[in-house]
């Protein structure tokens, strides 16, 4: 009766299988390549949404401030394929050719020497993984170690992403200002652009989503998920059960920042460019009420969250831009008076009651880890 | 009280503890000792600073001055963690559990192993963690609810299952604050009866008003009144004492 | 860089900078005031706040365009009306939040925060859709233009002193609203203990509904006296809601004292970097050292030491 | 918004697409050319574009929300009525124009996928719109890949040609350097205090206006240079710095709500903006609006256009902007470059007889519109507009009074020599 499972109880199996299916097989076979693109897109910013289920929805931690770890994946990537895209022959009409063409606008004469490693595909994935890891273990250690929570973590992590936002403008030699780092184009000799490019990497990121998800899974069964949950509920308690309280926050905060970069690095390659736009406040904050729509302890209901906000965003904005801001501002409203639990309290209060009344199969384990999420978490 | 330092081997040893909030002393220049396998109770008018000394030996709070010496260990320069992991335990005065999760998840987080992350993140639960936490349900009478949402508990059923998480830690000091405030007669018994059971092993430091279940459990008790300690000793003669009447008849 | 400039010159210039210091602290310590009373006394997270300010300035400017089309007799005192006019429009929109939203989330600290987010969406698209996209251009009286000539080299704006006027009156009427009044009184209580302030007869949902609308008022008011130095747009309210939250939390929420001496070290803090380094580069100068005093202290300047 | 032309729908998911885009006034149709004259639609459209027998479909492509949508709006109007007077005379190659408008919620990510959409779902024909060099840069890629024709319209940094671009507004050197040279020659002014918010238009602008100063102009010095983060409204130390100094020009080129802090801030400070030489390439008659007239009123401002410009087009293009739009509106200097794009494009499609991109691209240079409200263009080689060069000084109406004009058309020039 009290086997944990290790990545997913029954139903969430069911769910993670339902998810594949509409990602691998029916949304490639339905839609065209532009739409597919996009639905990558989408899918680019769920990564951030499974960070923000571990660190907001289990451990309570809101921050506000995901888009700069986002950024930082993006812009190591872009790094990468912008030195890639600015060989000595594609820019040789640049007063310094063989660097990239903003920095030649803005007189520089010489890779600056943080660049230099980018060279190097190895070292990007690894700093995608690796740099925001570190800055979230700064920032996190700094906040959590002096018992910074709640909502005066929320304004201080706004508050490093108006910095980082204020110094990537500012700094446009080095990161290519309020542009960013565009045209973007080849991956190793292989041109990005092209519509079977973008195919093929759309299956990557579903691949790459999946892992997360099931590392995020791993997370959320282990004994660890469990204490993140506890501590949002009682972090005193925890305390005194003999944990450091601050080492599992900074984890989670880690989790959720490696997530968000690994999201922005894939941003890149499918959109072809990376923009100081993502890391600022407005994008930090629509990412967790993506999070929000889908449930914010659901894995799963993250990744659906985002894809149905996104898509419906693309589709009102096409006919009525106006419409869609106060649709958008109407669903944080309602989501939070609500649907506290989102999507995936919906389903489980309104559809699943009745899915199972209908095939009366008993189900032992399907509500497991269900009461977790009865209500809304009080902060 | 003199600060006597005896060199006898005292399981805790509180002296010159002092704490001032904004200079308010909320705690001022207390000492007392607790010996192994012993139950102290603190009793104390409202605001006697009961609490506080609590807060402080578990961390907590931070004193201003004095020192918690714990088998030796000086309690007051650690953080709450190593403090549980040093073997003190508390118990909150308004049940502290994990509302979200179920009763044998909530213990289960108690269990003292893989309390790091790393540790957390592979933890296991096998049959050892199964057992002890069955045995422990069973003890604190909720080996039928091990299933169920903590939040569903009653309010007693709560207590005793704060007091479960803090048994299945283990500790040679059990800090337990009001444990039987707001719970019915029959609760009331069972959770003395469970104390008693036990307490053995180990030490026990109780805040308690309740007279007839201090009667029944203590061994010594201390009385606190404006973060001093206004007298201490058996039931019997902290009855008698003059000053201990006149501070409770005072309010 | 001074080398080249006189004596006088010099004092001039420090003169008016250290003045420049005390416009940039009344217009921050404005902004902050309606904040520190909705996220300090009530611990709800308003980011609607720059949107309430905008309100504020947008009545202004009807206001303007109302006294030029019909009072034009009248124009020069027009402003105080208008302010009186953003106060009480901020304060009904306010209270109209309050009762349709914030009362359901106050023990959710940071869903106020979602929500109240989706709210100033809601509100920019309506300032959009109402007053058009463009930026609005407020009109001044004419005695409100232009500056004191203290001496040759010193010229005090006008409209500089009367920010900072306005904001030493707004700032002791609010303390005194919440410290001296017994209304204030009853707002610290229902701040300490929501259940036992009812128990003993206050009416806690009125009071909340005051206190919220009472932040949003003077927020108006901020908007309104914001027309003299900055723009007034559907999104300009964003503009102000970072530098805003730090105001108050580098002070410490609940503290009306330490909101103003945030205010005045940021200001200054900013005022002086900006002299000697770029805008930009002090922006960040200033933002990271908050964010590291916060870090070492983070219950901010002014915070009390409570027994819990 | 959604009074549109579209009689004979192709797919009820086409008309969905085109739902929410408007179109023409109905007296379009009316004074169509007769039939005979129309080429056939295999003739002019041999790439897929949505071209039909009787219409021709285009993008527009600007933010109408988000913080842009204060700028931008301007030109989407003065796209709409270009494309409405097109129409009106019998459209593009015996074709009406029909359009699609879509929102870049000023959000470059969202320019470059919308601009996709234009392109890919659409088949639009030309698209109009990006309003910031950010915007434009990110959807650059997009253009040249999918082969599209943008017409950008706003003055910008220069560096930049692109077979998929028309640059309707000036480039940085032919926006700069004539005013330069005027308040130098006219006005004995010797140094220059560099202002701008922190983004590469103003950055690469001050390079060239320093190194102009610098090395062309002799006697001449830039006195300071300072840059603001977008969005800041605190200008009183800089206002500071610049009594200090005592520059003889302060060269603005702040943007957006800054504007208005900056030029509020500046008169209170007691800087008389009639006895202090301010030089602008930032505020048009649009910016205007917001900061206030008499906030303003002795700047001087150099660009191409003015509303007050007096000459026969713009005497008819003013009113019929109103007319369309309101009598309160402005039109500033985007407005009307971004007015330029349908016309130029129609002038091109027909010069090449054909909707192609790759025939429009290689036709557009020698394309001449005599009826653009800023005089006369052309479309250089490198796909950027000759014109002149004009300084307006404000009045407290929020009008620019033409004090100077330079007597050629100014040579575009992206790439300057020395001026890297």
């Amino acid at each position: 009766m009290f086997d944990t499972p290790r990545f997913a109880n029954r139903s969430e199996l069911l769910g993670i299988a339902v998810l594949a299916v509409l990602l691998l097989v029916i949304l490639p076979l339905s839609l065209d390549v532009f739409r597919l693109n996009l639905v990558a897109k989408y899918l680019t910013y769920s990564f951030v949404a499974l960070g923000l289920v571990l660190c907001w929805g289990c451990g309570g931690i809101l921050s506000l401030g995901q888009g700069v770890f986002f950024g930082l994946g993006g812009y190591c990537m872009a790094m990468f394929l912008k030195l890639e895209a600015s060989s000595a022959a594609n820019t040789k009409i640049q007063s310094t050719p063989g660097i990239p063409d903003f920095m030649d606008w803005n007189q520089l004469t010489e890779l600056p020497f943080f660049w230099k490693p980018f060279h190097s595909l190895t070292f990007a994935i690894v700093a995608v993984l690796v740099i925001p890891a570190i800055f979230a273990l700064i920032v996190g250690a700094a906040m959590f170690k002096r018992r910074v929570g709640g909502v005066y973590f929320a304004i201080i992590t706004q508050a490093i992403a108006a910095i980082l936002t204020i110094l990537i403008v500012g700094q446009q030699g080095y990161t290519g200002g309020i542009n960013g780092i565009t045209d973007l184009r080849t991956l190793k000799g292989w041109d990005i652009r092209t519509d079977h490019a973008k195919f093929i990497l759309y299956f990557v990121e579903v691949g790459c989503l999946f892992v997360c998800i099931f590392a995020a899974q791993f997370i959320r069964h282990s004994k660890l998920g469990r204490i993140l949950v506890a501590m949002r509920d009682k972090e005193d308690r925890v305390r005194f059960s003999g944990y450091s309280v601050a080492n599992f926050k900074i984890f989670a905060f880690c989790a959720a920042a490696v997530l968000a970069s690994i999201g922005g690095a894939l941003f890149t390659l499918e959109v072809g460019f990376m923009s100081p736009s993502f890391v600022g406040i407005v994008p930090s904050i629509e990412m967790v009420i993506y999070t929000a729509v889908g449930g914010r302890m659901s894995i799963l209901g993250a990744v659906y969250g985002t894809l149905i906000v996104n898509a419906a965003k693309t589709s009102f904005s096409e006919s009525f831009p106006q419409l869609w801001l106060l649709g958008l501002g109407a669903l944080f409203i309602a989501v939070v008076l609500a649907f506290p639990n989102g999507l995936a309290g919906i389903w489980r209060d309104l559809i699943q009651p009745r899915l199972d009344r209908f095939s009366r199969s008993p189900k032992p384990d399907a509500q497991w880890s269900q009461p977790m999420a009865d209500k809304a978490p009080a902060e | 009280m003199p600060i006597g330092h005896l060199q006898k081997d005292f399981l805790l040893a509180v002296e010159g503890l002092t704490v001032s909030f904004d200079g308010f002393k909320a705690v001022n220049n207390l000492s007392f000792y607790v010996d192994e396998n012993e139950i102290r109770v603190i009793i104390g008018p409202n605001g006697a600073g009961k609490t506080t000394v609590l807060d402080l030996i578990c961390g907590k709070t931070k004193a201003s001055s004095g020192s918690i010496q714990f088998r030796g260990k000086e309690l007051t320069k650690l953080k709450e963690n190593d403090i549980v992991q040093a073997g003190i335990g508390r118990k909150f005065q308004t049940p502290s559990i994990y509302d979200d999760l179920t009763v044998f998840e909530n213990l289960e987080i108690s269990y003292p192993r893989g309390r790091s992350v790393f540790g957390a993140l592979t933890f296991n639960r096998d049959s050892a963690v199964r057992e002890r936490v069955q045995e422990v349900a069973e003890m604190v009478f909720l080996k039928d609810r091990l299933g169920m949402t903590a939040d569903l508990l009653s309010h007693g059923q709560k207590q005793w299952l704060e007091i479960g998480m803090l048994l299945i830690q283990d500790p040679d000091l059990l800090m337990l604050d009001e444990p039987v405030a707001g719970m019915s007669v029959s609760e009331r018994v069972k959770t003395a009866e469970l104390l008693n059971r036990i307490i053995k092993g180990r030490s026990v430091l109780v805040i308690e008003h309740d007279m007839k279940f201090v009667e029944d459990i203590a061994h010594k008790v201390t009385v606190l009144h404006q973060g001093q300690v206004l007298a201490e000793g058996s039931m019997e003669s902290v009855k008698a004492n003059p000053k201990v009447v006149e501070v409770y008849l005072g309010h | 860089m001074f080398g080249d400039y006189s004596l006088s010159d010099l004092g001039a210039i420090f003169a008016m900078q250290g003045f420049a210091g005390l416009i940039l602290f009344s217009v921050f310590l404005l902004m902050a005031l309606g904040l520190a009373i909705i996220f300090g006394q009530m611990g709800v997270i308003n980011m609607a706040h720059g949107e309430f300010m905008i309100l504020g300035a947008y009545v202004t400017w009807l206001t303007s365009n109302f006294f030029q089309a019909h009072l034009p007799a009248l124009f020069g005192g027009y402003f105080f009306v208008a302010m009186v006019l953003a106060f009480f429009a901020s304060g009904a929109l306010g209270m109209l939040v309050e009762w349709g939203l914030i009362r359901h989330l106050y023990k959710r600290p940071l869903d106020t925060l979602l929500a109240t987010w989706g709210l100033s969406l809601i509100l920019q698209q309506c300032y959009r859709s109402i007053f058009g996209a463009r930026e609005v251009g407020v009109d001044l009286p004419q005695w409100m233009l232009g500056s004191f000539q203290v001496t040759d080299a010193i010229q005090i704006p006008i409209n500089g002193v009367f920010v900072m006027v306005l904001t030493i009156l707004i700032t002791c009427a609010v303390a005194y609203i919440l410290y001296w009044s017994r209304w204030g009184r009853q707002v610290r209580a229902v701040v300490q203990n929501r259940v036992m302030a009812g128990a003993v007869g206050i009416n806690t949902e009125k009071v909340d509904r005051y206190t919220f609308a009472l932040g949003c008022g003077v927020a108006g008011v901020a908007g309104s006296a914001f027309t003299m130095i900055g723009s007034t747009g559907p999104t300009s309210g964003q503009l102000y809601i970072v530098d805003t939250f730090l105001v108050v939390v580098f002070g410490g929420a609940a503290s009306l004292l330490g909101t103003i001496a945030s205010a005045f070290t940021i200001s200054q803090a900013q005022s002086t970097l900006e002299f000697f380094l770029s805008g930009s580069m002090a922006k960040v100068i200033t933002l990271l050292a908050i964010v590291g005093i916060l870090m070492l202290r983070p219950q901010g300047l002014f915070a009390l030491k409570v027994r819990k | 918004m959604t009074d549109e032309i579209d009689r004979d729908p192709p797919s009820p998911l086409r008309r969905k697409l085109l739902m929410g885009m408007a179109a023409a006034p109905m007296m379009g149709m009316l004074t169509r050319a007769s039939f005979a004259d129309v080429p056939a639609t295999s003739a002019v459209n041999t790439t897929g574009l949505a071209v039909t027998d009787t219409d021709v479909t285009v993008g527009i492509l600007h933010s109408i929300t988000g913080t842009m949508a204060i700028s931008e709006t301007g030109s989407v109007e003065a796209e709409k009525l270009a494309i409405s007077q097109i129409n009106a005379a019998g459209g593009v190659l015996g074709r009406q124009i029909k359009f699609i408008q879509e929102d870049g919620a000023s959000d470059w990510p969202t320019f470059a996928e919308k601009a996709k959409k234009l392109l890919v779902e659409n088949k639009c024909a030309a698209v109009f719109g990006c309003w910031t060099s950010a915007s434009r840069k990110a959807v650059l890629p997009v253009f040249e890949q999918y082969n599209g024709m943008l017409y950008y319209p706003t003055f910008y940094e220069g560096l930049e040609q692109s077979k998929n671009v028309i640059y309707t507004g000036q480039e940085a050197t032919q926006q700069i350097l004539a005013g330069l040279n005027w308040i130098n020659t006219t006005k004995d002014a010797k140094t220059f205090y560099l202002l701008g918010s922190d983004y590469i238009w103003p950055r690469t602008s001050n390079k060239i206006a320093r190194k102009h100063i610098e090395n062309h102009l002799t006697g001449c010095k830039v006195v300071g240079e300072e840059y603001f983060p977008l969005g800041d409204t605190q200008f009183n130390s800089v206002i500071n710095k610049i009594k200090l100094t005592k520059p003889d020009v302060i060269y603005a080129i702040i943007v957006g709500g800054s504007n208005v802090a900056f030029y509020k801030q500046l008169k209170a400070a007691g800087i008389d903006l009639s006895k202090q030489l301010l030089l602008t390439i930032s505020v048009t008659e649009d910016e205007i609006d917001g900061i206030g007239g008499e906030n303003i009123a002795g700047a001087y401002a150099c660009m191409k256009y003015f509303q007050s410009l007096d000459n026969a087009n713009n005497k008819a293009f003013v009113p019929a902007f109103k007319a369309m739009w309101g009598e309160k509106t402005v039109i500033g200097d985007v407005t009307q470059a971004a007015y330029l794009g349908p016309n130029l494009w129609k002038l091109t499609a027909e010069k090449a007889g054909s909707f192609d991109i790759d025939k429009i691209a290689a036709a557009s240079p020698g394309v001449e519109f005599k009826g653009a409200p800023e005089g006369y263009v052309r479309i250089h080689e490198n796909h950027h507009l000759w014109s002149r060069t004009r300084v307006g000084r404000a009045r407290a109406d929020g009008q620019y009074d033409v004090v100077f004009e330079t007597p050629d058309l100014v040579e575009p020039n992206p790439f300057p020599k020395g001026y890297q």
